[in-house]
């Protein structure tokens, strides 16, 4: 397991390292690059301009800026905020609470209600309840989140104002209850979809384990069908669900972006958002890198995970 | 006949396996381990071994697909193709050719047989004008027991036997002077791997092509081929002519692989000698003699070197140091 | 030696050619047919309504502003200037549709590319450009996809080619993933022991085997790049105003989410009833075009 | 013969397509198995053996995809009548069943130990700890060394070899009357082969265990049964024991099958000719008019033989088959 596990973490090194190539590519292309905000600041010459652009390093070799870009990223130096001067890993920081808040909350919902829809949509396939949930599935994965979004706030916060359509707590309340009640909308909009994601991927890994050999020899056992279900099938459908969750967590971070910005849940997506409206480019590059980052380490802790489950990799 | 098409010397194949990223860790499998021999002009050699033993290796290495072997000289017909690369083959790819174990994943689903068939002649500028093209698919479709009508079906429309019929066709239509059927017959029903043997035996008769024939199953190898070849392990343990071998094996292996194999006839000699555990790894051979550890006749001697092929009887190789055992054959 | 016979085989008892099996089991998946009909609809409706209908997407009614659907003479309402919105919903899902249909083109045609170098070549060229792909998957795709949309002059064709260059990675791990096997497959070793060129077997031997998945990755990809397209301009980072694009219009929607919420409703249906029509219709290909069903 | 633990009378099996068609794979299977008696089932791919061995057990998918008619008799009783419940106190139990793949016939995640055990703790109420006890003494029953360490290992852990062994503990694991082996060593190498054979003649030797063994290789017939069916296109087309079924096949299916398998023991003196059957198996869903081997058959008679169905007739005590012209065979051989 040690191998596998030392060249998964080779691997998203190496990844990691793409990544950022990735990104400094991006900053590159914004307009003006990263000299975008003093071109905007009004009454600024060409000589000025050319002055930061020389003190920033801006007209040496793209590799050695590159390098210096990188080598800030490594010590945590990723800048500062053009709207309140902060630096940008702080502000990200400050955010993040909300953010893995809305996702864990979500994705176990998603977990739980998907596994049942999959499960028991492979042991009775083609059934009514089967095509339901495929059609539900199919449904839920091509409303779009934000449209959706604004439906629940008009229906349950306008026209029944049973939840707040925005924020995070009430400035004043902020007990558990008064979080869960904010959490209530955005979680529902956000776990739609995973639910959707998830629900389809455990019915076919079912689906594919009900057809193994391994299953008709636990039944020529004679050993009760919960018995086969349970330790013989979902057993081995969870193990790719591991990755398939790995997998998923770009798609969950898109998605809780999406429900942030239409319930102002002030988390990295808002955050994002309102800095793209300010061209606040250096928190915009760090979000993005942030996330790709996360992105990554949740990848390899699903590695680490499936490693764990699967003895053919756990005594290899 | 004793004119040898292709001579191996010393060729092996060795992977590394398992190996980490900073080529840490991991071992090396020696898949095919310093063999050598000669097929002659127009002969069927027959090669067989279990599972591992390494005999679909060679017979890739022969034609040279895939990367070049770890050491060695295949000389075909006078030239080293052993270190040429795959641009470098392409022409010699006419006289060479391979039929496939899988009738089903051999033939491309989205093309006709005709397209199929053609493509040989196609790429190789042969068989003139596309009508002349046709008229060869034809001839060759009614060689191998397909009529010249087939040439407009997919091969999803074919049974097993067919398909490996069309395999045929396509191997031979460039006549090459080299073909090597890789566990041809071993997916095929029993009722259609005969008219399978008889049609390569057939092809043989009137093309003079030379053969070499994989298998498993040491009946079917023993039935077709001249000589045959028996594989432990990445090398070969012994060499000789059917009659010979079918006769009086000379090697423990061969020994066991032919009592082993089960007879057709209920009242067959039913004594038989059993090996003991599993073929060992390729990663981790024994020293010596690689059977040494499954073989009721070691004796300490066998750990000490490997033994080389040595001809006990005229044309009879064996690569044992025990050449006065008297060996039964099942 | 054997003096085998060798009898022609009669064949004449095997099944009829199975070539059009994949199309009638399409035809026959309900959900497909649905979403084909859903399609149908939206693309004539857009296409062909503003001819039919008898009301200009542009033409400002004051008198029925905020109208109310089926209360007047706007079938689907009027927004806060009286403009019809079945008017508009129509241009805007020319614009729409013909976005998701181009960034499809474009990353398909992207995504298959690199796909099948990095297939059939693997080791180093196919591991350095398998290695870009997971990278880029790093990305959230909406992130990215803002922050492009945010450096770039939007226009339409900079949307399309932003969205495009977001979503091409999975047809390409689609298309690397079957090269990769269709490689090793016997056919193509066949085909390089007859002595084929690379380019031929890619081409005539390997393409051909690989369109099934390269299909219906693509239609799904048509539903996502609408999808986004809707996100993006909601946001105000897509297409501009005047152009309507489904999208947009949900944007100027929002403020009069109380007061007027059919300006929200009808365009995020539509936008709900195309991405599902290409979802129904790729997962109907998927069943029909699964090669485990050609026996 | 002794009293047959199993006994199946009629035996029919017929699967019903998504589009609605039916196709009927066994037709009409009668046979008998008794204690300690090993019989062959022998067929080409597609003839239906191994769902005819699935159906014993009732494995096939249920109604409406898969239906069966006949009466399967263990011991008296019609399993076919049992409730599920009722059936699955049979299954590894009483009749238990090996399988063609070793390598994916067991559960990757589970210890071997695990799932030889759990079998007994289902059947005879064993403790978990006794029921491991028992996994053990079976591992060493089959063969395998050094038992106590290798119930920890996991499949993924052991040769193909060892996977077969363990599966044919799995089997015996509560002392069954009647074991059904479908291709039990066609994935094995033949010296694998050899060990299996031996060890599952042996096991039956001791245990007095019917074997129901299902295989295409007639090879592997001669070695280990006493009686052998042909099956053909989902029916019976010869049964006897298994010298005379070498010595004298009537059927001409079951001649040319013997014809088609070259011998290596008579290699060394000379080639015989090889007679191939020509043609390929039918296709179980458009079944030829009449006996169904007719359109390959040397020995057809045109308005004959592929316009009546034969029936399955007793040539001499103990040997039945099913071909109109047996009796001109007969005369011949």
């Amino acid at each position: 397991m040690m191998r596998y596990l030392g060249s998964r973490l080779l691997q998203s090194i190496l990844l990691l390292w793409i990544v950022s190539l990735i990104g400094f590519f991006v900053l590159y292309l914004a307009p003006g690059g990263p000299l975008a905000q003093f071109a905007l600041t009004p009454g600024m010459t060409q000589e000025q301009l050319a002055r930061i652009a020389h003190q920033m390093g801006l007209d040496r070799p793209l590799p050695v800026q590159y390098w210096e870009w990188l080598s800030r990223l490594l010590i945590g130096d990723w800048g500062q905020s053009y709207r309140d001067s902060q630096p940008v890993l702080a502000i990200i920081g400050s955010h993040l609470f909300a953010t893995l808040l809305l996702m864990g909350a979500s994705t176990l919902l998603a977990m739980i209600i998907g596994t049942w829809i999959g499960v028991l949509g492979a042991i009775r396939r083609y059934s009514i309840f089967d095509y339901l949930a495929t059609i539900g599935a199919m449904i839920g994965l091509s409303i779009p989140t934000f449209w959706f979004g604004l439906i629940a706030i008009y229906l349950f916060s306008v026209k029944l104002p049973w939840f707040p359509a925005g924020n995070m707590y009430t400035v004043g309340d902020a007990s558990f209850l008064d979080y869960a009640h904010h959490l209530v909308l955005p979680c529902l909009v956000l776990t739609l979809v995973t639910v959707a994601i998830w629900s389809r991927y455990m019915r076919s890994a079912m689906l594919d384990v009900q057809g193994q050999d391994f299953i008709r020899t636990a039944r020529a056992k004679g050993l009760p069908e919960h018995v086969v279900l349970r330790k013989h099938a979902m057993r081995n459908a969870i193990l790719p669900m591991i990755t398939v969750a790995g997998l998923q967590i770009p798609t969950i971070l898109s998605g809780a972006l999406v429900a942030e910005t239409v319930f102002t849940w002030p988390g990295m997506g808002r955050l994002f958002l309102d800095s793209l409206n300010y061209r606040d480019y250096p928190v915009v590059m760090g979000v993005l890198m942030f996330s790709a980052v996360f992105v990554l380490l949740g990848n390899l802790l699903a590695d680490v995970l499936y490693a764990v489950a699967d003895p053919r990799i756990r005594l290899t | 006949m004793d004119q040898p098409l292709l001579e191996i010397d010393h060729l092996s194949k060795h992977y590394a396996v398992g190996r980490s990223w900073l080529g840490r860790g991991g071992g090396l499998v020696r898949a095919v381990d310093d063999i050598s021999f000669v097929i002659q002009k127009g002969e069927i050699l027959g090669l067989v071994g279990e599972s591992g033993s390494g005999k679909s290796t060679v017979g890739r290495m022969l034609l040279r697909l895939g990367d070049q072997p770890t050491a060695g000289r295949v000389d075909f017909a006078g030239q080293d193709i052993a270190p040429m690369s795959q641009r470098q083959l392409r022409p010699l790819r006419a006289r060479m050719q391979l039929i496939f174990q899988d009738p089903y994943s051999s033939l491309n689903p989205k093309m006709t047989v005709g397209q199929i068939l053609e493509a040989p002649l196609r790429i190789h500028g042969r068989g003139g004008d596309r009508a002349a093209r046709q008229r060869k698919v034809a001839e060759v479709l009614d060689l191998v027991g397909l009529r010249p009508g087939h040439a407009a079906r997919y091969p999803h429309e074919f049974s097993g036997g067919q398909r490996q019929r069309i395999g045929i066709a396509r191997a031979i239509i460039l006549e090459p002077d080299f073909l090597v059927a890789d566990e041809a017959v071993s997916a095929l029903d029993v009722s259609v791997q005969a008219q399978v043997v008889s049609l390569l035996l057939e092809i043989r008769r009137r093309m003079g092509v030379t053969i070499l024939f994989i298998a498993h199953d040491l009946a079917v190898v023993g039935y077709i081929s001249d000589r045959v070849a028996v594989m432990y392990l990445g090398r070969i343990v012994e060499l000789a002519p059917v009659a010979s071998l079918y006769a009086r094996p000379r090697h423990p292996y061969s020994e066991a692989l032919f009592s082993a194999a089960p007879v057709p006839d209920p009242r067959a000699n039913r004594q038989r000698i059993l090996l003991e555990g599993d073929v060992p790894s390729p990663l981790n051979p024994p020293s010596g003699c690689a059977f040494r550890t499954r073989c009721a006749y070691a004796i300490p001697g066998c750990a000490a070197a490997r033994p080389p092929l040595a001809e006990l009887a005229p044309g009879h190789f064996a690569a044992c140091i025990r050449p006065e055992l008297e060996l039964r054959r099942g | 030696m054997s003096e085998a016979t060798l009898p022609a085989q009669p064949i004449e008892d095997i099944a009829p050619a199975a070539r059009f099996r994949a199309v009638r089991r399409f035809v026959r998946h309900r959900l497909a047919m649905v979403g084909v009909v859903m399609i149908l609809v939206l693309v004539l409706g857009s296409f062909l309504g503003p001819h039919l209908y008898p009301f200009d997407d542009l033409r400002i009614d004051m008198r029925n502003r905020f109208q109310v659907p089926f209360m007047g003479p706007h079938w689907l309402g009027a927004d806060p200037l009286g403009r019809d919105l079945m008017a508009r919903l129509m241009t805007a899902g020319q614009v729409s549709l013909a976005v998701g249909f181009a960034a499809m083109i474009l990353s398909t045609l992207v995504g298959t590319a690199i796909g099948a170098v990095a297939g059939f070549y693997g080791r180093a060229l196919g591991g350095a450009l398998m290695r870009f792909v997971d990278a880029m998957l790093c990305f959230p795709n909406i992130f990215l996809l803002l922050t492009l949309a945010a450096f770039i002059q939007p226009g339409v064709w900079t949307i399309t080619a932003i969205i495009a260059f977001t979503s091409w990675m999975e047809v390409a791990r689609v298309v690397e993933g079957q090269f990769k096997t269709l490689r090793e497959r016997d056919f193509a070793i066949a085909a390089m022991m007859i002595g084929s060129s690379d380019a031929r077997i890619i081409f005539a031997e390997i393409l051909p085997n690989a369109v099934a998945p390269i299909v219906v990755a693509a239609t799904l990809n048509v539903a996502r790049a609408i999808l986004l397209e809707s996100y993006v301009s909601f946001l105000g980072y897509g297409i501009q105003p005047p152009l309507p694009s489904w999208g947009n219009m949900l944007n100027s929607a929002q403020q009069y989410l109380t007061s007027a919420p059919w300006l929200a409703i009808f365009p995020g249906l539509a936008i709900t009833a195309a991405v599902t029509g290409f979802n129904f219709i790729g997962d109907g290909l998927r069943d029909a075009l699964d090669p485990r069903l050609d026996a | 013969m002794t009293q047959p633990i199993l006994s199946v009378r009629g035996l029919n099996v017929r699967f019903r397509g998504r589009g609605g068609g039916e196709v009927h794979v066994v037709r009409d299977v009668d046979f008998e198995l008794a204690a300690g008696q090993t019989l062959a089932l022998v067929g080409e791919s597609g003839s239906g053996k191994s769902v005819t061995s699935l159906a014993l057990m009732r494995l096939l998918p249920g109604e409406p995809r898969c239906r069966i008619g006949g009466r399967v008799l263990l011991e008296g009783r019609d399993l076919l009548y049992l409730t599920e419940a009722g059936m699955r106190g049979v299954r590894g139990n009483e009749i238990a069943m090996i399988f063609q793949e070793p390598m994916t016939s067991l559960n990757p995640v589970h210890r071997v130990g695990e799932q030889i055990a759990e079998s007994v703790r289902f059947h005879k109420g064993l403790g978990r700890r006794d029921a491991l006890d028992r996994a053990v003494e079976l591992l060493e029953l089959v063969g395998i060394p050094d038992p106590l360490r290798r119930a920890q290992a996991f499949p993924h852990e052991m040769s193909g070899g060892m996977r077969q062994r363990v599966m044919i503990a799995i089997a015996l694991a509560c002392d069954p009357k009647v074991l059904i082996a479908d291709e039990p060593t066609t994935a094995l190498d033949v010296t694998i082969q050899a060990q299996v054979l031996e060890l599952l003649r042996d096991l039956q030797a001791r245990t007095g265990m019917a074997m129901l063994f299902i295989t295409h290789n007639l090879g592997v017939v001669a070695e280990i049964a006493d009686r052998v069916m042909v099956m053909y296109a989902g029916r019976i087309v010869e049964q006897a024991a298994v010298d005379p079924l070498f010595a004298k096949p009537l059927m001409p299916y079951t001649r040319g099958l013997l014809g088609a398998v070259p011998r290596l023991d008579i290699f060394a003196k000379e080639k015989p000719p090889l007679t191939s059957i020509p043609g390929a198996v039918p296709d179980p869903a458009h079944p030829p008019k009449g006996c169904a081997f007719n359109p390959r058959c040397t020995h057809r008679q045109g308005g004959l033989c592929d316009q009546r169905t034969p029936p399955l007739e007793a040539a001499q005590p103990g040997h039945d088959v099913r071909c109109l012209r047996w009796r001109e065979a007969m005369e011949a051989a």
